[in-house]
């Protein structure tokens, strides 16, 4: 049976043996983690090029829909499937209300989005993945909280795949057949004859694609949905449901516009336009996180920010570019994921997600706190690991264009991720353990499995490039670029320089190791509770003092929101809640039509039907 | 012709076991029950006789009396369609009513219950225009009593509204008929529609408003649809499950029968003879039932208020496909009209399921129904997401096609597919956040709910449906194709195959 | 074979770090003097900091859990680990990965780890500096960036020793000539990098006892002074890389970075500390239209390369 | 190992940070030794923020009972080599407060002191004397008042109490002492 | 200026001038809350000070209330006495809130009783169990010997630092 086809109908029985077996938890759980397991399995019987189609009689003509396999929907599909598999692993023991047989849909649908060859199937299955994490996002942890956030991601998502829709149909209709390859192709040949009608239909592609990833002027519902969400889904939702957005972003990128249309700086204006959304966006998600007091909702900030990094980067449509946004997107996976599991491996042991809330919690849970640091140092693009390259190869591609302005904004928020996850980190694992948490024990062994797994992912990842590289550059080279020059594994060939990722990794070891044997040869030092503090000679005890009144954590960079606060007035989703509520006060006045006594019917009939007869007379 | 004069039968003998059911109501009223869950068996199986082996289309002569004085019926693709889909959602209910129809006088109920279903199928199958307005009575006067039917004083109301309003339409498509009945003579559609462009263009543009009001009552569009609200609350579900099941079914057929057939001017694009182009009205008027229907409905807290409102919006989108003129156009329409009925059906019994169990109408009281009946809760949501056009469920595949025939329409039709969309975005807000209500908080009380066998049959048939006609659009996209074809190309659908049979007979 | 030349260059290694400590020190010293001279005071002996330092790893101290002594040893570590791929003068021990960003990225994780160490001390002092420290980068980084880049795209490489190479033959060779608009925003960048009076609120001894180090005790204190020294010695070194052109060899490396550390001891000696947040908006006024305004002159002048 | 120990401490001497209690009038006489007319950093020795960083314990004035508690508590924060320096009269007998009933009056009871500097407040010169004379005692090893401390724990730890956590009245004959009059 | 004293002295009250703008007056005790409420309605709004003398031989504390007038210019002393063996008066607290911190450390330094005083803790002495130091009974030089003296036979063979020249 072909193996394509499989990985779309493996996922759906799995998630039908799920939703039969929902009410035992256990064992719906470890039904996930074995399907996403097979559909792994799956995976090795495809290579690019692999086609295959069906025939739909609908519309009344003889549909071809199919499933390709191109070296971009591959990398998708490994990265995608295989941290399916981790967070599914970790759920075993996890017990959030996150319902097993809603991800496999979703996974199914993920699937088919990378493998789909014609716009019917590619919005069929982007639907089916709308509405599966829809109704996932509903079981969050606070109910009446949850159900608005899940509300306003389905408005979000719905609204833009409409425009998409209309999208797919003034396309289709132009060109006849609803194959991706042919409308791009044809896009590109009508290109230079109108390029306002392309940049049109392009754009309504494109609204589904930014609200999907959380871009600039559709960011809003991301803290809400990813603050509300079940704990379980929110890592699968943030790093890899941004990542259709990205995938959608390339199927329409490689439209190379620079011949036809004025061009910035030697950028065609569209590219240029959405690198800005790119920056704007990373500025406004970094910005924004360091003031949250949810971790869940500053983590959402993080994600959608790190987001427009790769739009950024892949909006250059340069080798450099491209390659730099793939793999920072294969980064983001990576430490986003890592992130998040210990967040919500946190969340499960310490019961609330306000980071004032917590603190010290790298006495009680080891091993968490050092995933967590490892996340975020590759979070903040350090070097030996996984962040670093990525985030280097994004500077110099903008900086090679010569676009010093959104390079400098892209690396203000570069230093403000550093803020934030410097928060997140102190609020969190450092500073006074209240006594609150004296119970908290580390994670279960899953939990533990999991966490050392994601430490050796980034380290190695960060040490050899190159596994994620190669397939990067055949990506490249598959959109008809030259990719960059790849010399061992070890190396990252950026434009300006190339490094050899394992000397810096040996160098930095070596330091250590001598920085460890300093600090043991020089005096011995005294362990000293928490409490046994500089307290400028106060005695703790005489004026009571407890560890949540000792940790400072709230509000840690008020000065920097002062600072800031002028430029956050803007307001961009009081926007969208103003129009909803003027949508709803449309509604109630509507409503009044139907007041419910029948005179007020029969004068609307008998009106409607002079109104006809006028009409008649006035066109007669 | 042995088979042709058979499919009399298909109006004949619910009409006839209706008006016998009184005598069987003696000997018991389970028995009563039965009789009517048989004959809309035989109904169905009849329809799946001539829908599968292809013998449609086909017309009927009553009683070898030529037309312009005998009627005849003419069974095309279209009709096949929706006697099928009639005869199934009458049966489904019918089953249903099995368990729910025991408060109140029974057999009552199942003799207004197999006259509303036997008038819509001979609505839908007759060629004489005449007959089409007999055939609207008898379901107009089963379908008041219907309404007024159950306990609960609303019904009245809901039903005496329905009552006004429906005779004001019916009194003026009287008057339209009369008009074309004393320009062309004849009361048959197919020698109408043959002599259409013969009389003057202001009487037909007269006459076709007259229609097209009479009728517009019935289709639900939006000046006339004023009762659809209070009735459909009003009634018991059941009922409101057949208004907007079947009810709503026959009246769009009809008005487009008329607009299309009658009046159709042929074109790439289907246009009305006369000053006024019907069509782009009717077009105006769904999109305006779209609008005020889904935006009324976002304000409602009474989920089965939300569900009349959004039936009326669920018509107004049907009449903007019929409308578009094109055959893309109709067959969205046609498509759209099947999935709706199912799903909107399914949607009230389950909550004629959920009002049994004590839980009241309220959003509010739908929390937690996840814990309390998964069963009623995922078919609940099968049935929404149909309705607002989400992959894996039948409503997906219209609202395609929707989108598809107004963009190839093109012109302020882009407009028009706009606003539905916009329209659609609100619909998803309110049935998701049922859905919402549903699926969120463990409640208080967790007393499991039990569905019994016989409510659950038509529950799961309706359900397994939808994902059906999802995942193989083929079931029901061939055959409204075809409908599609007899509607737009009024000659060669309709015409010359009613004309020959009668010259010839 | 690869072992004896491993160890050849552990051993160099091992060198550059010892010298850059000294150096660091020696120049703390000196700095210290100058002070107390333009106090019209004596001043400690210019060895007092290698003094300080010793008896700092003889004091006894206190630690507050493994994660606090991880924080400080992964605080001075990563510097020297930079200082291996900094061209000193005419010799880089690892010529072939002397890349800029790489070198500021691994003295953000020297940060990161130090923030650890000091955070995990649970005192809201260092909670208090930890955060204005990050602010002040949050300021200063983005002027340093603007320049980075300025350089990039004037000398289209981004290794440091070819840097150094084009500079080389003379005065006006010097990219202080070529970019001087790029020169004067790094010089009051180093000013907030290394921490000096107006810009080190975050170790302000009288608001907030002495900031991040409020806990450090004897050897972890001289871990602060070695991460403080060695990261002067880089930074200033980096900006002689950039600007003054490297050095033929190792005694006028020492000079120029001196010259950059003077003027920073005299601004240093003269202004008093500035508010956290005027310093930041400081950073991104002058110093910022400063740095941009040299990269658009070095994109006019054929920087852009548009590969 | 005593070359070894001789180095220790001859860097000790060279480099000692100062913590000072600026308690009662003392606090006024820094200023000056510290700035150009006297400047003690010649002599290595800086004022400090933190006892965790300090060497040195100045007490600078008379010690009420809540202040001794203070400085007993921040004694105890300082760590290994640390030194105490008395400053003026009041830290030796009381000073001018001998008689209070607030104010002790010998600092050596409650913590160990290695120096004392007489005079109602002793000018400069005396502070940097004592200075220097406190580096020549840490470098030929004298200085050992912590280990004093140490040793005889339970010793001081009973004269704090009896200050610090009085359980009875002091005085004890209230009747004989009030017949005055 | 002068025609406040002939005022206070018509309620005959003892008053008279110490300086051109500062005169005391002194009253029973069961009037000193009418005195002090008429002067503040002349014009001393200000509460500068409350203190207390212990006449032993007498037997008497005798209390001192310090108000000032800012627009007339004027400093008021008003004095009145209080037997020492139970030293109690209603509190001034709803004329000046602020009177009652002084009120507190009247009761702590003399064991003064001031009913309607809210908080008559412990102010300033750590945990003090002997009489109010203040008192004249109270011998400060036995309290200070007891408690602090360095007797020599208790140095516990720790000999002080030596004497340096």
């Amino acid at each position: 049976m072909n193996s394509l086809l499989a990985l779309l109908i493996v996922p759906v029985i799995g998630s039908a043996a799920a939703a039969i077996l929902q009410r035992y938890r256990l064992v719906e759980r470890l039904i996930t983690f074995l399907t996403f397991s097979v559909t792994f399995l799956f995976l090795f019987g495809i290579k690019v090029g692999d086609l295959f189609t069906w025939h739909l009689d609908f519309l009344g003509k003889n549909l071809e829909m199919g499933l390709q396999i191109t070296p971009l929907s591959i990398f998708m599909l490994y990265m995608t499937i295989a941290f399916g598999i981790v967070l599914t692993f970790y759920n075993i023991s996890e017990k959030s209300k996150m319902k097993g047989f809603l991800l496999l849909l979703t996974l199914a649908a993920s699937n088919w989005i990378f493998m789909s060859a014609d716009l019917i199937s590619f919005f069929f299955a982007w639907e089916l993945m709308g509405w599966s994490s829809i109704l996932m996002i509903f079981g969050g942890r606070r109910e009446a909280e949850s159900r608005q956030g899940a509300l306003y991601y389905a408005m979000m998502s719905i609204g833009g795949s409409y425009s998409m829709l209309i999208g797919i149909f003034l396309l289709s209709n132009l060109t006849g057949t609803f194959s991706i390859q042919s409308n791009v192709s044809y896009l590109m040949s009508i290109l230079s004859v109108h390029p306002w009608q392309v940049l049109g239909i392009v754009s309504l592609f494109f609204v589904a694609f930014m609200v999907k990833s959380g871009i600039f002027p559709f960011h809003t519902w991301v803290p809400y949905t990813y603050g509300e969400a079940p704990d379980g889904f929110v890592p699968y939702l943030s790093s890899v449901m941004s990542k259709y957005g990205v995938y959608g972003f390339l199927i329409f990128l490689p439209l190379t516009l620079g011949t036809h249309v004025p061009t910035v700086l030697g950028l065609a204006w569209p590219n240029y336009v959405l690198l800005w959304f790119g920056s704007i966006t990373a500025v406004v998600g970094s910005v924004l996180a360091f003031m949250q007091d949810d971790v869940k909702k500053l983590f959402a900030y993080s994600s959608f920010s790190n987001l427009g990094f790769i739009l950024a980067a892949i909006a250059l449509f340069t080798p450099i570019g491209l390659t730099a946004g793939l793999f920072h997107a294969f980064n983001h996976l990576l430490f986003n994921g890592a992130i998040f599991i210990t967040v919500i491996a946190l969340i499960s042991k310490v019961g609330t997600t306000r980071m004032s809330e917590m603190g010290g919690i790298w006495q009680k849970m080891p091993l968490t706190f050092l995933t967590f640091f490892v996340g975020i140092a590759a979070a903040a693009g350090i070097p030996p690991f996984a962040g670093f390259g990525s985030k280097w190869m994004i500077f110099q591609a903008m900086i090679s264009h010569g676009l010093i302005f959104a390079t400098v904004l892209l690396f203000f928020a570069s230093i403000a991720s550093f803020l934030y996850l410097m928060r997140a980190f102190h609020a969190v694992f450092l500073g006074q353990l209240s006594h609150r948490y004296d119970n908290v024990k580390e994670v279960s062994a899953i939990g533990k499995i999991t966490e050392v797994f994601l430490l050796g992912a980034l380290i190695f990842f960060g040490i050899l490039p190159g596994f994620v590289l190669d397939p990067i550059n055949s990506i490249v080279s598959a959109f008809g670029l030259k990719p960059l020059p790849t010399s061992g594994y070890e190396y990252i060939n950026g434009f300006f320089s190339s490094i050899n990722m394992v000397s810096i990794f040996i160098v930095v070891i070596v330091a250590f190791i001598f920085g460890f044997v300093l600090f043991a040869i020089v005096a011995k030092h005294k362990k000293v509770p928490q409490e046994d503090n500089y307290t400028a000679g106060q005695i703790p005890q005489d004026w009571n003092l407890t560890p949540e009144m000792y940790q400072f954590s709230y509000d840690f960079y008020e000065p920097m929101n002062k600072e800031l606060a002028p430029f956050l007035k803007v307001k961009i989703d009081g926007f969208f809640k103003g129009f909803g509520e003027s949508v709803e006060y449309i509604g109630g006045a509507v409503k009044e039509i139907f007041t419910g006594n029948v005179q007020i019917y029969t004068y609307l009939a008998v009106g409607g039907l002079v109104i006809f007869i006028i009409a008649g007379w006035v066109v007669w | 012709m042995k088979t042709y004069n058979l499919a009399a039968l298909l109006v004949g003998v619910p009409l006839l076991m209706a008006f016998s059911i009184p005598l069987f109501g003696f000997i018991s009223k389970q028995l009563a029950k039965w009789i009517t869950v048989l004959t809309l068996g035989f109904e169905f199986f009849f329809g799946l006789y001539i829908f599968l082996w292809h013998i449609y289309p086909f017309n009927v002569i009553m009683g070898n009396w030529l037309p312009p004085f005998g009627e005849n019926l003419y069974i095309g693709p279209f009709a096949t369609v929706l006697i099928i889909l009639i005869s199934f959602v009458g049966l489904m209910i019918s089953i249903y009513n099995l368990w729910s129809a025991n408060h109140g006088d029974v057999v009552h109920f199942a003799l207004l219950f197999l006259m509303f279903v036997g008038g819509s199928i001979g609505l839908v199958s007759t060629g004489d225009i005449f007959n089409i307005f007999i055939f609207m009575e008898i379901t107009g006067i089963s379908s008041f009593a219907l309404a007024a039917y159950g306990p609960e004083r609303r019904a009245l109301g809901g039903a005496f509204k329905y009552l006004v309003v429906s005779s004001i339409g019916s009194t003026l498509y009287l008057f339209g008929v009369l008009l074309i009945y004393t320009q062309l003579g004849t009361l048959n559609i197919a020698e109408i529609a043959a002599r259409i462009s013969q009389t003057t263009s202001g009487l037909l543009t007269f006459a076709g408003i007259l229609l097209v009001a009479g009728l517009a009552v019935e289709a639900e569009l939006f000046p006339f649809n004023g009762w659809v609200p209070d009735t459909y609350t009003g009634a018991v579900n059941p009922v409101s499950a057949t208004l907007s099941g079947i009810g709503s079914v026959g009246g769009v057929y009809v008005l487009f029968r008329i607009l299309m057939t009658v009046f159709g001017k042929d074109g790439n694009f289907v246009s009305t003879y006369g000053n006024i182009d019907l069509m782009a009205l009717v077009a105006i008027l769904g999109s305006a039932t779209v609008v005020i229907g889904e935006l009324s409905a976002l304000v409602q807290k009474n989920v089965k208020k939300m569900l009349a409102y959004s039936s009326m919006a669920q018509m107004g989108l049907v009449a903007i496909g019929f409308s578009i003129g094109s055959k893309m156009g109709s067959y969205a329409g046609v498509f759209q009209l099947v999935n709706h009925s199912i799903a909107k059906a399914m949607m009230f019994l389950i909550l004629g399921i959920i009002v049994s169990f004590g839980i009241g109408e309220h959003i509010e009281d739908m929390k937690g129904l996840w814990y309390k009946s998964p069963f009623l809760t995922v078919t609940f949501t099968i049935g929404s997401l149909s309705l607002l056009g989400l992959p894996l469920f039948g409503g997906f595949w219209s609202k395609f096609a929707l989108v598809d025939a107004s963009i190839q329409r093109g012109g302020w039709y882009d407009f028009v597919i706009a606003i539905v969309l916009f329209a659609s975005v609100v619909e998803a807000f309110y049935y998701l956040r049922i859905v919402g209500y549903m699926f969120t908080s463990k409640p208080t009380s967790t007393d499991k709910i039990k569905v019994s066998i016989s409510p659950a049959v038509p529950i799961v048939a309706f359900s397994i449906l939808i994902i059906a006609i999802g995942v193989f659009p083929q079931i029901v996209g061939g055959i409204s194709w075809n409908a599609a074809h007899e509607l737009t190309d009024k000659m060669g659908g309709y015409v010359l195959n009613v004309i020959p049979t009668i010259v010839g007979h | 074979m690869v072992i004896v030349e491993f160890l050849i260059k552990l051993a160099q290694g091992f060198g550059i770090g010892a010298l850059a400590l000294a150096t660091g020190l020696l120049f703390g010293g000196i700095g210290r003097k100058i002070m107390a001279r333009i106090q019209r005071r004596y001043g400690p002996p210019f060895t007092q900091n290698y003094i300080d330092l010793f008896k700092l790893f003889s004091k006894g101290s206190v630690s507050h859990g493994w994660a606090f002594d991880l924080g400080l040893v992964a605080g001075f570590a990563p510097m020297l680990a930079a200082l291996m791929f900094l061209p000193i003068g005419p010799f880089t021990l690892l010529p072939s990965d002397s890349s800029l960003i790489m070198i500021v990225y691994l003295m953000m994780m020297a940060y990161l780890g130090m923030a650890m160490g000091v955070l995990a001390s649970g005192n809201p002092n260092s909670a208090i500096g930890m955060s204005r420290a990050l602010m002040l980068m949050t300021g200063y980084e983005v002027p340093f960036a603007a320049v980075i880049f300025s350089v990039y795209l004037f000398s289209k490489t981004g290794y440091l020793t070819q840097i150094v190479a084009q500079q080389a033959g003379g005065f006006m060779n010097w990219n202080i000539v070529k970019m001087p608009l790029g020169f004067l925003a790094i010089e009051i960048a180093l000013q907030g990098m290394l921490g000096e009076k107006p810009f080190d609120q975050a170790i302000a001894p009288a608001e907030i006892a002495s900031g991040p180090m409020v806990e450090l005790g004897g050897k972890y204190l001289g871990f602060g002074m070695i991460q403080h020294s060695v990261g002067l010695f880089l930074e200033t070194g980096i900006v002689v890389d950039l600007f003054l052109g490297g050095a033929p060899n190792f005694w006028i490396f020492i000079a120029k970075q001196f010259v950059l550390y003077f003027i920073v001891i005299l601004v240093d000696a003269i202004l008093p500390r500035l508010r956290i947040h005027e310093s930041t908006s400081f950073f991104w006024k002058l110093p910022l239209f400063l740095g941009i305004l040299q990269a658009v002159i070095v994109i006019i002048q054929g920087g852009v390369l548009n590969v | 190992m005593s070359e070894w120990t001789e180095i220790v401490d001859y860097f000790r001497g060279r480099s000692m940070w100062m913590l000072h209690y600026c308690t009662g009038c003392g606090a006024i006489e820094l200023p000056p030794t510290m700035t150009s007319r006297w400047d003690m950093e010649r002599f290595g020795i800086t004022p400090m923020a933190t006892p965790r960083q300090a060497d040195i314990l100045l007490i600078t004035g008379y010690l009420a009972i809540k202040t001794l508690k203070r400085v007993v508590y921040t004694y105890e924060q300082m760590q290994a080599p640390k030194w105490v320096l008395g400053f003026g009269s009041c830290t030796i007998n009381g000073g001018i407060y001998w008689d209070s009933y607030n104010v002790i009056e010998r600092l050596d009871k409650y913590i160990p002191v290695d120096i004392y500097i007489a005079g109602c407040m002793p000018r400069p010169e005396a502070i940097l004397d004592a200075f220097v004379k406190l580096k020549e005692m840490v470098q030929k090893g004298e200085a050992k008042g912590y280990e004093k401390y140490v040793k005889n724990y339970e010793w001081y730890k009973a004269n704090q109490d009896k200050v610090l956590k009085r359980t009875s009245p002091v005085l004890k004959e209230i009747e004989k002492v009030t017949k005055i009059g | 200026m002068a025609d406040i004293l002939d005022e206070i002295k018509s309620m005959d009250l003892k008053a008279s001038w110490l300086g051109d703008w500062e005169f005391e007056v002194f009253t029973p005790k069961d009037r000193l809350v009418s005195t002090l409420s008429y002067l503040k309605a002349k014009g001393f709004k200000a509460f500068m000070g409350l203190s207390c003398v212990d006449w032993i031989e007498e037997g008497n504390f005798e209390l001192v209330y310090i108000l000032q007038s800012y627009d007339l210019a004027l400093e008021t002393i008003v004095k009145t006495k209080i037997p020492r063996q139970r030293p109690v008066i209603e509190s001034m607290g709803p004329l000046w809130k602020l009177c009652e911190v002084y009120e507190r450390e009247m009761h702590e330094f003399f064991g003064i009783e001031f009913t309607g005083n809210p908080n008559l803790k412990p102010f300033f002495l750590e945990n003090w169990l002997d009489i109010p130091p203040l008192r004249k009974d109270f011998d400060t030089l036995a309290f200070s010997e007891e408690l602090f003296e360095f007797k020599e036979d208790e140095t516990h063979g720790i000999e002080s630092p030596k004497r340096i020249e």
